[in-house]
């Protein structure tokens, strides 16, 4: 059993260094990330199926360090396994969707190389019983995610991007690398058994876990941290699929749930975690409501699915278990990755991912109708898809966690629960309603030219509005291959396990516990929000947002400024770096010129005392010669 | 034997080479042949723990005193293989202009000679000899061969920058060692660790240690002593730039842990709280520098700057851990530092100056094995893990958030925290350096110098530089094959030091 | 028979004369004249206390011997230099005020 | 007072006031001769005291070289022949050199006097004959001896490269020395 958990692990990176060794060998790369990925997937699917809980898998061996102990263990039980298998299934797909969307793309092997290491380090933080590991993992997907952002590195905007993901994450990590010291100087092991068990100082417990939740704001993209995610769309549209899926993001959802036994008993580090969650999700599902860009509203749900995830634990009540927070991060793997794989196929389509460009365009399309309909409805959480089960079990957990004495903490995450359910019904049936209706029944009117226009001015000024120029750009120069059958097959299979997915959630302790109450109150807000938003556009005639003032409009969809605000603090800190080399030029290294100065004067000096005039220089030295000698005479005697 | 042999056979080397007049074959061979031979030895040596003890100056006591331990075993290993790479790397290629190639060559097998000497004396006058030996051939090295586009008073300056900061601190280390000789009455290292300071009042311990970190300090470099590095960096040499980095930084924090941590402790402990904010300071001011800095060669040397603060972060906090990180991030920076000056040492030489101002095509497309090498070193220099210096650094801040029982701890929790900003600094100025020259950020208007072809690494030199890839990956993954070397010396140095486990 | 305080009288006074010789004459082949006659007066002090009575290996007339060459040294050298200093100054006048300007072979050097 | 206590003493008076003579007089071709005539009679001193060989020397190498070398000297650097007002220092230097030269002949006078007063040698015995000389430079003093021999190659290595240094860089400057022909006269 446990060197199925190592391959789990390794087989991915060695996946990413074969791929990177024969990157030209388009079809070579292709298999081997393939076939790689769908071996993983069997493998987790078996760890799934027949899990054995066992916490001290060796790995390297423990690392020689004296006072503290880090055995580098993996962990494996039920819930890994899962999560495994649905990393590895959605990476599969994305592999496969890929290998058709980025085939005319010259570094096609590079990037399916670094969605395998991508998948390592997903897979090594899922698997791992052992803090370092989990930072190790942790980080590898953050490098990944800038290799992947920054595939088309031609464009400014990627290379921005990139850029900016890596570098906002980073700085949120701080809190990550101090969170997971202070946790395991409390331990005195970097063990998760050891850490989950240690009796210590509740301040190193604060510590710990609020940097944690520090580290997973900016990973997850919670306020305010979130800014980076949408800007990530300027990466391929399968690296989009992936990094907001099922892994990067997801990640510090499983994190925190892995350290939930602690997060119970501390409440400031809850609290945090709930307010974050709670503005982030409402945050995001309101701006989401306003993009002009499918991918970029895509990514604002993300941000307040992840929010809702990370609200189940921050609310649920200790004895429940995190169960509701990985049942939703598993449900949202698998519409998500849909939905990215979906909007993938139709900016092929369509030339663009643009509302402007995609308006309509879906419903000449079959199987791609279908199954971005199901992916927005689950979105929506309608009944029986995936979606509806683990939102609604995220609801009830927050309830019961409200109810049994979360206090502020956990209503205020049940008050933006339903505030966000509507929402994401309302953004979702206006993004079903735009890409259904024809654009024969929305050509009359007259003020979709205006929108236009501010979506080109949003486009300057964001620069990352029409994301993923890149396809736009491939398609219109050559024409894009139709595609494949193992692709669209991807995004049906996608489809069907969203419709199903709720069996695998039934295996997990916690993951399906669905309220009467709240499920009846949840669809009567989706109803609702929905309605109101198919009455507002005249059944799909009028885009909703339009009908929000430009006041408002113009920084919506730029995320109110916050970019700005991100570059503020890089200004800031570039400024401060200009009066660090000032002063490193100015100041500091004064002091050794000045001793050169110094030495060089104290010299000229001397120099100059010895060029006296000849004949006096030798009367003082002849009187100096006398004296001495007058005194050592006299001494003498 | 063997470990006399391998001191002795880069010194021979080195007077061949410097003897034979002019241009001729015969040079490289003797290089070439007496690096490979000397590598072979220290892993003999190191595999052996060879050790030797004859007596040489019998009236001032002092005695050849060689050995090898788990501190220095690593060091060894990095020195004599470095050295290697740089000779393959420099025959490979021109001789850089500003004398003749035997000079060159015979100066880099003096540092070898030097730098092995210094990680292996068993001996604090020794020690203080062989740190000296490498000063001349390294100033030879900055302004004789020294970036020939830069008018000839620069080099002087940066050549005699590094010569008198370097004097200077070896002349404070000095004062330091005779003074702890005279009161201890023995100049062997062996005994002084072992005596763990007793016999030593405390006020004369913190002085000696005062002295003795200050004077390695310099060499470190600590961060206000630092400016003697950008510029040594930016003038020398490939080969110079990767011995400075590589081996003689080390020297600095190896005296450290050997002279300091193991004679005097009670005085270090007394300073480690200057020692840890000296570190973070440098680790944000290098950082910061190079968020601004426009020559490639001189971000690095700022860089440097940050990640041997970490290595003071590690040594301040004087617990195992601490001292196991700061070996480890010592021969982390070695590595990352080496490749990284390599590959852009090449650049520059194709180039002419590595101004990040200057639009270049991307090494993404056009030079893809430099642009591998370029980003493996950078994510390296994040302390990206899976790659060697994140160990060094992840322990580093460990170790000081939970530093021996002498330490201040409020003042090193801060410290870590300020090191951990210094991490996202790091990621900024790494990602900086790769959106310009290996994404090519703008050179989007494919004209003048960015349309120009780049000649990728090829032959020795990409074999130089992939073997160092692979070591940063292996020594990344499999932190144990360096740990372990180090870890019961660790052990030994600080025992008595009041370590609880 | 010889009373040696007549030879160290006479050493001593020329001693004094040839540092008057130094301090009284401005130029610098007439202050080697000087210099000459007190170097005599060593190297007849040291032949005075040679020839008394009991002095090992010779001492006086052998060093007297090498002080003569190393003289011949000395003025060989100094009389250089003062052609150096004529052809450069013109002049070999050590009263002169000499030329207080900046090599400019030292400049530059930061 | 014996035979050779007189002879010493009008040697002596000689060697004496040719020294005075040579410091004091206004010719500068004077003063060398002057010099000559004080430096043999010195060699004359040594005969007395019974130092043949170093009397012989004294005449070779000063009276032979070393004079012949400041009159060379002299001639190079434009002496005037005939009396010269400017050959002194100014008066107060000279009232200074006096004083210091009194002084010195006091100090080593009332230093030595005492030491030899009352010590008289026999020199018709000598207690060191010319062979003994030899024996000694070429037996005790041999290294020192080879020492003074190197001494005397470097002086004239360095005597040749002061000259040739300034010659270059007289060369590298280009600038002739045009006051040479003006202030000549003055030294």
């Amino acid at each position: 059993m446990s060197w199925i958990v190592r391959m789990i692990v390794v087989l991915p990176a060695l996946a990413a260094l074969v791929g990177l060794l024969c990157r030209r060998q388009r079809l070579l790369a292709a298999g081997v990330a393939i076939s790689v990925s769908s071996y993983v997937a069997v493998l987790a699917l078996i760890q799934w199926v027949a899990p054995s809980r066992s916490a001290d898998i060796d790995t390297i061996g423990a690392l020689p360090l004296g006072d503290l102990s880090v055995p580098l263990h993996l962990l494996s039980d039920r819930v890994s396994g899962l999560v495994s298998f649905v990393v590895a299934l959605v990476v599969l797909g994305i592999q496969v969707f890929t290998a058709w969307y980025l085939r005319d793309d010259a570094r096609y092997g590079q990037f399916a190389a670094t969605v395998s290491l991508f998948a390592a380090g997903m897979l090594l933080l899922v698997q791992a019983g052992d803090l370092v590991p989990v930072l190790v993992g942790w980080e590898i997907m953050g490098w990944c995610s800038w290799l992947l952002i920054g595939h088309d590195s031609e464009r400014h905007a990627a290379r921005r991007a990139a850029y900016k993901a890596f570098l906002v994450t980073r700085v949120a990590d701080i809190g990550m690398v101090v969170g997971i010291v202070a946790l395991s100087v409390r331990a005195r092991s970097t063990d998760l058994m050891a850490v989950l068990t240690a009796t210590g100082s509740s301040t190193l417990l604060t510590v710990g876990l609020v940097g944690v939740v520090v580290g997973v704001a900016g990973k997850s993209g919670l306020v305010p941290f979130h800014d980076w995610l949408p800007d990530a769309m300027e990466g391929p549209t399968p690296a989009s699929a992936l990094i907001h899926a099922a892994t990067m993001v997801a990640a510090g959802t499983y994190v925190v749930a892995r350290l939930f036994a602690l997060y119970a008993e501390d409440d400031a580090a809850r609290t945090l975690l709930a307010v974050l969650a709670a503005v982030t999700m409402v945050y995001a599902a309101l701006l989401a409501l306003a993009q002009t860009d499918l991918k970029r509203m895509l990514a604002y749900s993300t941000l307040s699915q992840i929010a809702i995830m990370l609200s189940a634990l921050a609310a649920a009540p200790a004895e429940l278990g995190p169960g509701a927070g990985i049942s939703h991060l598993l449900g949202h793997a698998f519409f998500k990755a849909l939905l990215f794989l979906g909007a993938g196929w139709l900016s092929v389509l369509a030339g663009g991912t643009a509302i402007a460009a995609v308006r309509g365009r879906l419903r000449p399309t079959g199987a791609l109708r279908w199954s971005m309909g199901i992916g927005l409805a689950a979105l929506a959480g309608v009944p029986p898809l995936v979606g509806f089960f683990s939102k609604d079990t995220v609801i009830d957990a927050a309830l019961e966690g409200a109810t049994g004495g979360g206090g502020f903490r956990a209503w205020l995450v049940v008050v933006a629960l339903f505030v966000t359910v509507v929402l994401t019904a309302a953004y979702c049936a206006r993004a079903w309603l735009l890409l259904d209706t024809p654009v024969a029944a929305t050509s009359a009117l007259p003020d979709s030219e205006p929108a236009l226009v501010a979506a080109e001015e949003v486009a300057v000024v964001t620069t990352a509005d029409s994301a993923d120029d890149a396809e736009v750009e491939r398609v219109h120069a050559h024409g894009h291959a139709a595609i494949t059958l193992p692709a669209a097959l991807v995004v049906s299979v996608l489809a069907a396990l969203t419709v199903v997915g709720t069996l695998f959630l039934t295996s997990l302790s916690g993951g399906v516990h669905v309220g009467v109450l709240s499920a009846l109150l949840s669809l009567l807000l989706v109803a609702g929000g929905a309605y109101a938003v198919w009455f507002l556009s005249d059944r799909g005639r009028v885009d909703v947002a339009d009908l929000v003032p430009d006041r408002l409009r113009e920084p919506a969809v730029r995320g109110f400024g916050v970019d700005t605000a991100y570059v503020g603090v890089g200004r800031a800190v570039t400024a401060l770096a200009r009066v660090v080399v000032a002063l490193d030029r100015d100041v500091v290294d004064a002091y050794p010129r000045a001793t050169a100065v110094v030495a060089r004067a104290a010299g000229r000096a001397g120099e100059r005392g010895h060029r006296g005039v000849p004949s006096l220089s030798l009367l003082s030295l002849l009187v100096g010669v006398v004296l001495v000698a007058v005194l050592g005479v006299t001494a003498w005697r | 034997m063997a470990l006399t042999l391998m001191l002795l056979l880069p010194l021979l080397g080195a007077i061949a080479c410097i003897a034979i007049p002019g241009e001729s074959r015969v040079e490289r061979v003797i290089a070439l042949g007496s690096t490979v031979v000397t590598a072979l030895l220290a892993v003999v040596v190191v595999w052996g723990r060879h050790e030797v003890d004859v007596p040489w100056i019998r009236s001032l006591g002092v005695r050849w005193h060689f050995g090898v331990d788990g501190i220095s075993a690593a060091l060894v290993l990095l020195t004599a293989l470095l050295t290697v790479a740089v000779v393959a790397h420099a025959l490979s290629g021109p001789i850089p202009r500003g004398g003749t190639g035997s000079t060159f060559l015979g100066c880099i097998l003096l540092v070898e000679t030097g730098a092995l000497a210094t990680f292996m004396a068993r001996d604090a006058i020794l020690f203080f000899i062989a740190f000296e030996v490498v000063l001349v051939p390294m100033w030879v090295l900055v302004r004789r061969f020294g970036d020939d586009h830069v008018p000839d008073e620069t080099r002087a300056d940066a050549a005699g920058r590094f010569v008198l900061f370097t004097v200077l601190g070896s002349t404070l280390m000095l004062v330091g060692i005779l003074f702890l000789v005279l009161h201890q009455g023995t100049s062997d290292l062996t005994v002084l660790a072992a005596r763990h300071g007793a016999g030593l009042s405390h006020s004369l311990q913190v002085s000696i240690a005062a002295l003795l970190l200050v004077g390695l300090g310099i060499k470190v470099p600590l961060w206000p002593l630092h400016t003697w590095l950008p510029s040594a960096h930016t003038i020398a040499p490939t080969a110079g730039s990767v011995l400075l980095a590589a081996v003689l930084l080390k020297m600095g924090t190896y005296g450290i842990v050997r002279l300091a941590v193991a004679t005097v402790p009670y005085g270090v402990a007394q300073l480690s709280p200057v020692l840890a904010l000296l570190g973070v300071a440098g680790i944000l001011w290098g950082g910061l520098a190079c968020l601004v800095e426009r020559d490639l060669k001189r971000l690095i040397a700022y860089s440097s700057v940050a990640h041997m603060g970490f290595v003071a972060l590690a040594i301040a906090s004087g617990s195992e851990t601490g001292l196991q990180a700061a070996l480890y991030g010592n021969i982390a920076h070695g590595v990352v530092a080496a490749l990284l000056f390599f590959v852009v040492g090449d650049l520059k030489e194709q180039w002419g100056s590595t101004d990040l101002h200057v639009a270049r095509a991307a090494l993404r497309d056009k030079a893809p094995r430099f642009g591998l090498a370029l980003v493996v070193g950078l994510a390296a220099a994040l302390g990206l893990p899976g790659l060697v210096s994140f160990w060094g650094e992840f322990l580093a801040l460990y170790a000081a958030w939970s530093p021996a029982p002498d330490r201040p701890v409020a003042l090193l929790r801060v410290c870590v925290v300020l090191g951990a900003v210094g991490l996202a600094l790091a990621a900024a100025y790494s990602l900086r350096v790769a959106r310009i020259v290996w994404a090519g950020e703008g050179s989007d208007t494919a004209h003048g110098v960015a349309a120009e072809p780049v000649a990728d690494a090829h032959g020795a030199r990409w074999g130089v530089v992939l073997t160092l890839v692979v070591v940063i990956v292996a020594l990344g993954v499999l932190p144990h094959l360096l740990l372990g070397l180090s870890h019961t010396a660790t052990t030994g140095l600080l025992s008595g030091l009041g370590v609880t486990p | 028979m010889i009373h040696l305080s007549l030879p160290a009288a006479l050493a001593a006074l020329l001693a004094g004369i040839g540092v008057y010789g130094v301090l009284a004459r401005r130029n610098a082949v007439l202050v080697l004249i000087g210099v000459e006659l007190v170097l005599n007066a060593a190297n007849l002090l040291l032949v005075t206390a040679g020839s008394r009575p009991g002095t090992q290996l010779s001492a006086g007339p052998v060093l007297t011997l090498f002080v003569i060459t190393i003289a011949a040294a000395e003025i060989t050298v100094a009389l250089a230099i003062i052609l150096v200093m004529f052809r450069k100054a013109g002049h070999i006048d050590l009263t002169a005020v000499p030329d207080l300007t900046d090599d400019p072979a030292d400049e530059g050097v930061s | 007072m014996t035979t050779r206590d007189i002879v010493f003493a009008a040697v002596g008076v000689v060697t004496a006031l040719s020294a005075l003579l040579s410091v004091t007089t206004k010719h500068v071709v004077h003063a060398a001769l002057w010099l000559l005539v004080s430096l043999g009679s010195l060699a004359g001193a040594y005969l007395v005291l019974g130092q043949e060989l170093v009397g012989l020397v004294q005449l070779l190498v000063y009276v032979g070289a070393i004079v012949v070398l400041v009159l060379f000297a002299l001639m190079l650097t434009r002496a005037p022949i005939g009396p010269h007002a400017e050959i002194d220092t100014p008066w107060w230097q000279r009232v200074a050199g006096a004083v210091l030269g009194g002084a010195t002949t006091a100090l080593l006078a009332s230093l030595l006097l005492p030491l030899f007063s009352g010590v008289s040698v026999d020199l018709d015995t000598p207690t060191t004959t010319t062979p003994q000389v030899a024996q000694a430079i070429f037996g005790t003093w041999v290294w020192p001896f080879e020492l003074l021999s190197v001494l005397l190659l470097v002086a004239l290595i360095g005597a040749f490269a002061v000259s040739r240094l300034v010659l270059r860089r007289d060369a590298d400057e280009r600038a002739p020395v045009p006051a040479a022909a003006a202030t000549g006269d003055r030294g």
